[in-house]
């Protein structure tokens, strides 16, 4: 996958832009997670690790880490998804405070 | 199991590992359309060309200058996603490179409307290409209006309330049989590992693929984001959106034979776009539901 | 080698000795016989390209976008309605600079249905970013088209090469068709630094903002501005290995003239014919032909106007209530400048009305009886 | 300039005459510039072709409306058309007919010389007994009568030009060239 | 009745107050309120039309050519892609006489995706012999819908009606809604003389030779060039019943200018911000908006210029190659008259970049500055 | 019987006798969609509005300014036959006119390949139009290229001997069977009582009606002008052409049941443009015709 | 059926001409029969009236006359259906002579 | 003319918002100008709408880059962007929130007023729990606070403008207008 957190593009003349209109470089520069209106958080003590909240996650915003599930909020649009499948209802959607 | 020993188990894959699909994408919360492509990409790997015509999908992949995506993607005009694959998989080849998958990938409006053409010519042709529409069934991009693909009884902009759509949605698998081509299958975002393992299989033939993916829509559909995925498996389950295969356009395989088909009604409620349907309508809609799977399972010799 | 042959074929010579290497095209009268001959050449192995034989122009011209994205030298040809029908991939093929090229065979618009020649299908693709090249013989058409993928290539936009219906597409000429050895000196492999592949993954054409598009745009136009030059250069290089000059303008006895007329296509040719006779009687006589209309040559044009006190624009099109388009176009080139000439307009030939000899004649002698122009246009040769 | 107008009908192959005829010319280094009428051709129905000839290269891009010879593949335009139109004064006029030159109304006001081509091309077999295809004699006679070019360079432009059966073609015109 | 409403809807009212009898479109942002508003208004009855939700632009064109040569009333709506799809029945709606009247919300070209407002769209239409009038409020959308109904009629002409992107079609501004039955007495019903009907069987558009085509083009011409006096008189027709002036032109404060701006659409309003603007620190400006632009009105825009030292046309669009479409044209329309103003050229807009009146101070500075255009553009506002 | 009693004996008339079609058009000797033309408004009569997009047709009717029919006639862009139709029948109804027939009539180019998105999208919303698509094999009026309807073997002028075409004829009947409108017939010139019987009883039906009629062309298949009739019954004969209805593209039922069906082995010996074909290529045409018979008559439950 | 043998159209001017294009004319003025180059004749005698010939021409230009079927030479192109079909052999093409 | 300037996200209605107080406005014979920032809008991401009024015809169609005023929606929104980009010295900030317009980093740079204008919806139902729909509350607050019509033309203006719950609606506008 493209390095999260990749920088911002700004051209400073048209110069700097290559004659085809073509990318140069990656979406992951827009934090989503800013997007959220509800957060999942996950009760790892609940998890059987079945990976069906990484497996089902749009954007996806939910990485294994150390083979546990690990929601990466500077993304998580906040869907609700990976909740609603949980089969051993671990993740809960708590409303964001901010 | 304590927290100990669970902590040496693995976390349990079904589908590949590999994202190459990245996430700051601009999807709505709980779009259906990006799980397809996250799964797709996943079966296909990196030596894939993508070519997107107008469709959520050209907006999802992020603006310029960036990309969402780790394979070349081509955003070509609305009509053209299967001519547009055409002459890159001809250039591509022309060029040396021949391992590449070109995959046309377009929603309902860019396959059943404006790009039928376009792909039936493909077809004829039997172009060296994937052909994947990832159905919403309506034309989201521009803020919900009918299109072919819109069944019967939903609400739209173009088809309000008051004149919902009475059409049926157009039968484009029958279409695309009708073409001969060697491989056609339908998917859902909510049976990954059956998506994964039918685009592992459809790379490996020659000739013009198709795939009808059931991606459901909450902002077009009226649903909470979070029934994203239950409504994909719904329909699968209550035979509105059966999975299977057809090769050669002759052979039919149902991929998740229905033991107890589910009635239409729970998935119907669910969706805000539905909601004035009256019993008797909804009662047609199941009609036709059992009429469509039944017409299957003759077609597949069950 | 010398050869007979028809403009169409002229066309698909061309795109053999360019070593096209995805052709997607189809028929439409009076082009069909130059995706015939390309079918054959492609069945006989003696082009090594695919052709795709597509449902419509509309995903013709999106087959050669797909394949010169993907790094492959890519051509067509159509014809008024199927040119229309790719208006939109027109827009397309240049803003996302793919180096295609097309021949047009110019027929009139339906409807009514017409076959036969006049320049409105090719002229109305005038605000498309395509270069556009008007030829007056079947010669010309061969040269053209390897000069055309040169120029594209370089710049990276795609170039209209344009020839009239039947007057050149099904007229049979003698034509000197380049040897391949030599066309492969003049014009190099396809190598586009940025192409759609795996090795180099990008997006392409993805939603531009404001921030972005207009930029993208102007990137266009400086380009576009870079082309006079480099066909004046092209043309030079194509001289000295085939002894033929390609450029701009053909201008013809317009350095001692004093009416000059202006025109393109094969009435460019016949033009020449009556010059020679208005300057047997008398007349000092010149005819401008342009050769390239898009980007418009300003500078040539000027240049040959300068010295002249009137020019007759002849335009086998009309932009409906505007009038004819060169003669809109020269006019606003001379507009506001000192020492040009007297511009009057003339719109003849549509429908594949013939222009003659004498046609031309009629009009130098309307431009001559007026001091300055009374209409915006005058009509030759209709039944008013 | 030489300015020489066809008139036939579909099928029988009128503009490949000119085309062919065109080709020969060019082969002795001249200019040349062959193109149809530009029009709807049905099996049957009246076509006509048009060639122009010269030493220098040809610039004039319009019909030719005042020919300097007429050929005319079908006889039986002559009652239906009026194949002399625009004709110059003394131009010639090549009927392929199994009359005499006399039996032509307008003979006398031109030159008119009668070749029988159809029988020419019955003898060799070209084209049905119904649709006899006699372009390649009419063209042996054209070179010959009009002095356009040398047999050699015609047989050349016919085996170039018709790949089927093209010994039997220009056997036809080769006799229909000694004949005129 | 006042209301506030967006650009698209009053696109909407128009249709509907036109009492429009089939329409047929097919939705692009930012043209979707339109045909959504439509929708509904067939759904209430408000509105007694057939809506045949097509699967393509070149299919609603397509019908609304077949409702209209039934004698039917039709009105569509699109944008940029759309319009270019249509660009082939474009040209078919206006050569072969139908009427009918189209929304077209400016919106530059692909590629790359833009669904921000320039006019390329519109513009690359323009040698399609369709009528093009562009806006530059919400009140005169609604008002010029019913005008070209009018014009379109008379002539048997189309008519496109066009706002740009956002700036017009999203913005909600203060309409004065008319009112159906003074609208029904000044847009009587259609009542075309030839319509396809087995009452009268003929077949139209039928394969049409070299000898009558150039006359029924002839023909167009003609009463294209009726257009303009027609538009002025149907407009002061429009205020005697609704009190508000349609014309060619809208020309504000050039009377005693000696600096005029060349404006069109939202463009032109701005532009009048700036002149106040600019006369409050001394400089006496003026704005020339053309609300027409085909016809061309050739004599008005001489009238106006003819007063003035410079003129500065500002176009939102660029044809590649050649310049800034309206300052093309417009440098036509003034080439070889004596007493015309310097004409300068500025591409400004593009893909959505916003034009404010500081864009317009620039370009007055730019135009004082220089005695005489040194460059055939100059772009405003981009990162050279 | 002699001359004298045949004197009054009434000529035998199996179709209609008024002719709304008049001589002096411009079809090649031998024309096949002429026929079909002629039998069309035999059965529709004068309240008949034609759409005609560009093909032969758009010649054969004569040019500017004349015409040969009797009812109107417009001639419509290429790709706009169903569009145009939709129009036209929109808008005969909005001024008053509920009665007239309104017939899209174009070639198997115009249907098959540039016109099918037209076609598909007035399908989908069940216009109240006729649509007869002619079916000559391939661009007649261009001069002999292949069209998707082109049948495996054929050569055409974009598909030489070298190169002549394999990829199968597109089932058209099939592809708008999926789209489930009221009425399909196929129909050839060489049945002219069953074409004429059919037509009739789709003028009576509301939505979209479809005819396949295949009509010879002896200039582009090489054939000789006086075979047309007789091609066009062998095509029916040997199963090539079935002739059969399908109702709401479910009821399909056989007009023409065939007892002995004919190798098709002289039907393509009489055409040009099969005559390159070796005989292993003729067997593999025999037995395509021979599947498709069997799939036709399976989904007629004969 | 349109009237046979219309005049044909000539317009002096524009003017003339109807502001749409669409025919004032019909096409029977053009003489079909020019192009044949072998015509049919039918034998009377062997004629059992079935009406075939009538049915299959693609002009038309077989007409009834008095129950009889008649070749229009105008108009016939010489295609040779008639003769093909006709179940009692009863007509026969023969070559053109003018 | 006064020139304002909306932050909120994407499914708040915020463009809603500017167009109701447009409606209210115009109901008094001003003229004015609503219009969204051109964009791709997502429930959740931030969105921006502008409003201009004035007593006379305003041709001026370019955006607003120096608001008088700005309203802010979304309180989340404070810590993710320079809302007060361009913002007119003096110029007031109205923002949705429950704290106080003290804790406000702006606050003393700017005039600040905050209402709870989420409460308020919450209060009325409007929207859901997590996504309570706020622009009729915030519309109640900006016509008080900036004095651009009064309550009824307000009133008005939602009645005509949000069809479903536009009782409720109004209430949750009077209840804005009154804390305000
Ligand atoms: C020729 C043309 N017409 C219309 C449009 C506008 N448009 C862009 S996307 C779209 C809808 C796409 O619908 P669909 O294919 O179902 O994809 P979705 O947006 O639902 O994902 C439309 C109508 C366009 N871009 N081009
Ligand atoms: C947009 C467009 N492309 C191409 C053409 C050229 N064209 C006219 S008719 C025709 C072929 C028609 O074939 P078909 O529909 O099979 O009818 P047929 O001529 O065989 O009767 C073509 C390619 C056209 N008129 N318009
Ligand atoms: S779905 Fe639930 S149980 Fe399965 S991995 Fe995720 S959190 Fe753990
Ligand atoms: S809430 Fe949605 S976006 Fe966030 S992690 Fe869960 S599934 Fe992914
Ligand atoms: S509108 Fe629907 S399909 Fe499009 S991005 Fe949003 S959720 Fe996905
Ligand atoms: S080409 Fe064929 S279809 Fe066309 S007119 Fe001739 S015979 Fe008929
Ligand atoms: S087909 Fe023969 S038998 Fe029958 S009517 Fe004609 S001529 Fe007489
Ligand atoms: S030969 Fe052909 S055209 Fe003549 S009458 Fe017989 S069928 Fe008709
Ligand atoms: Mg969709
Ligand atoms: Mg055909």
């Amino acid at each position: 996958m493209r390095p999260k957190k990749a920088k911002k593009i700004v051209f400073k003349s048209a110069e700097e832009m290559p004659l085809m209109i073509c990318s140069v470089g990656h979406q992951t520069h827009n934090l989503t997670g800013a997007w959220r209106n509800i957060r999942p958080e996950i009760d790892l003590a609940k998890c059987i690790k079945c990976g069906i909240c990484w497996k089902f996650c749009p954007e996806p915003s939910i990485d294994i880490v150390d083979e546990w599930p690990v929601v990466d909020y500077d993304y998580c649009k906040g869907c609700g998804i990976c909740a609603e499948e949980c089969p051993s209802k671990c993740i809960v959607m708590v409303e964001e405070r901010r | 199991m304590s927290q100990e020993t669970k902590k040496d188990k693995k976390m349990t894959l079904t589908i590949p590992p590999e994202e190459l699909m990245a996430c700051g994408h601009l999807a709505c919360q709980g779009c259906g359309a990006t799980l397809a492509m996250r799964y797709m990409l996943k079966a296909l790997g990196q030596k894939t060309a993508l070519c997107i015509p107008a469709c959520c999908w050209a907006v999802i992949d992020g603006p310029y200058p960036y990309s969402s995506m780790d394979c070349p993607v081509y955003h070509c005009a609305f009509e053209t996603a299967a001519s547009t694959a055409t002459g890159v998989k001809a250039g591509l080849e022309m060029t040396g490179d021949t391992e590449t998958t070109v995959v046309a990938w377009a929603g309902d409006g860019g396959t059943f409307d404006i790009g039928l053409q376009a792909l039936s010519g493909a077809a004829e042709r039997n172009e060296d290409i994937i052909y994947v529409c990832y159905d919403n069934e309506a034309y989201m991009n521009t803020g919900i209006q009918r299109s072919s693909a819109t069944p019967y009884g939903a609400w739209t902009t173009t088809t309000p309330v008051k004149h919902f759509k009475t059409r049926p949605k157009k039968d484009i698998v029958a279409i695309l049989a009708a073409h001969r081509i060697p491989y056609i299958a339908t998917a859902s975002i909510s049976h990954p590992e059956d998506f994964v393992k039918k685009v592992k299989k459809a790379k490996g033939i020659k000739g013009t693929r198709f795939f009808h993916v059931y991606a459901p829509c909450p902002t077009g559909w009226k649903s909470r984001p979070e029934d994203t995925v239950k409504l994909a498996r719904m329909a699968v389950q209550n035979g509105y959106f059966p999975l299977f295969e057809i090769e050669d356009g002759e052979t039919y395989t149902i991929n998740l034979k229905l033991k107890d088909k589910k009635p239409v009604d729970d998935y119907i409620r669910l969706q805000g776009r539905f909601r004035h349907l009256k019993p008797e309508q909804i009662a047609a809609v199941q009609a036709d539901v059992d009429a469509r799977w039944a017409r299957l399972q003759k077609l597949s010799g069950a | 080698m010398k050869k007979v042959i028809m403009g169409n074929h002229a066309l698909s010579y061309g795109a053999m000795l360019a070593r096209s290497q995805v052709i997607a095209a189809y028929p439409i009268t009076p082009q069909t016989q130059v995706v015939e001959l390309l079918s054959e050449m492609c069945a006989d192995g003696k082009l090594d390209a695919q052709f795709i034989k597509v449902e419509s122009e509309h995903s013709a011209m999106a087959s050669c976008i797909g394949a010169s994205v993907a790094g492959a030298r890519a051509f067509t040809a159509t014809s008024s309605q199927g040119l229309a029908l790719m208006h939109e991939m027109l827009h397309w093929a240049a803003g996302g600079r793919h180096p295609i090229v097309m021949g047009n065979i110019n027929r009139s618009m339906a409807p009514g249905w017409s076959i036969w020649a006049d320049q409105n299908d090719s002229l109305s693709q005038r605000d498309t970013g395509w270069m556009q090249f008007y030829c007056a013989s079947n010669q010309e058409v061969v040269d053209t088209v390897l000069q055309a993928f040169k120029v594209a290539e370089t710049l990276m936009i795609p170039v209209m090469v344009i020839l009239d219906a039947f007057a050149l597409s099904h007229t049979y000429e003698v034509v000197d068709v380049p040897e391949q050895a030599l066309v492969d000196t003049y014009l190099p492999p396809f190598k586009p630094e940025i192409r759609l592949t795996p090795a180099d993954p990008r997006a392409f054409g993805g939603l531009t903002g404001a921030e972005h598009y207009m930029e993208l745009r102007y990137k266009l136009e400086r380009d576009m501005e870079k082309a006079p030059a480099l066909i004046e250069e092209t043309g030079r290089e194509f001289e000295k290995i085939f002894g033929r000059r390609l450029g701009l303008v053909d201008a013809y006895r317009c350095d001692d003239a004093e009416f000059v007329f202006v025109t393109s296509g094969t009435a460019g040719y016949t033009a020449r014919a009556a010059v020679d006779d208005l300057r047997a009687s008398g007349l000092k006589a010149g005819n401008l032909r342009l050769k390239v209309f898009r980007p418009f040559p300003f500078d040539k044009v000027r240049e040959v106007l300068g010295k002249v006190k009137k020019a007759a624009v002849v335009d086998r099109n009309c932009s409906y209530g505007a009038g004819g388009i060169f003669c809109q176009e020269v006019k606003s080139a001379v507009s506001g400048r000192t020492g040009m000439p007297a511009v009057f307009g003339y719109v003849a030939g549509l429908g594949g009305r013939d222009i003659t000899t004498d046609s031309f004649k009629e009009i130098a002698a309307d431009a001559l009886a007026k001091d300055r122009p009374e209409e915006e246009i005058v009509w030759i040769g209709v039944k008013k | 300039m030489v300015e020489i107008r066809f008139h036939g009908r579909g099928g029988q192959g009128t503009v490949v005459a000119s085309k062919i005829l065109a080709d020969a010319i060019a082969k002795e280094d001249k200019w040349v510039q062959a193109y149809p009428e530009f029009g709807v051709e049905r099996r049957g129905s009246p076509v006509v072709a048009f060639l122009r000839i010269d030493d220098k290269q040809i610039y004039d891009k319009s019909r030719i409306y005042t020919p300097d010879h007429v050929v005319v593949v079908d006889p039986t335009l002559v009652e239906a058309i009026d194949i002399t139109e625009g004709l110059k004064p003394g131009g010639t006029i090549i009927v392929n007919s199994d009359r005499r030159p006399e039996d032509f109304p307008f003979h006398g006001k031109f030159k008119v010389r009668a070749i029988d081509a159809t029988a020419i091309a019955v003898e060799h077999k070209l084209g049905s007994l119904a649709a006899p295809i006699v372009n390649t004699a009419i063209a042996g006679a054209v070179i010959k009568i009009l002095g356009l070019a040398g047999f050699e360079s015609l047989a050349a432009a016919i085996r170039d030009g018709i790949p089927i059966k093209a010994e039997d073609n220009v056997k036809a015109a080769r006799v229909a060239y000694e004949r005129a």
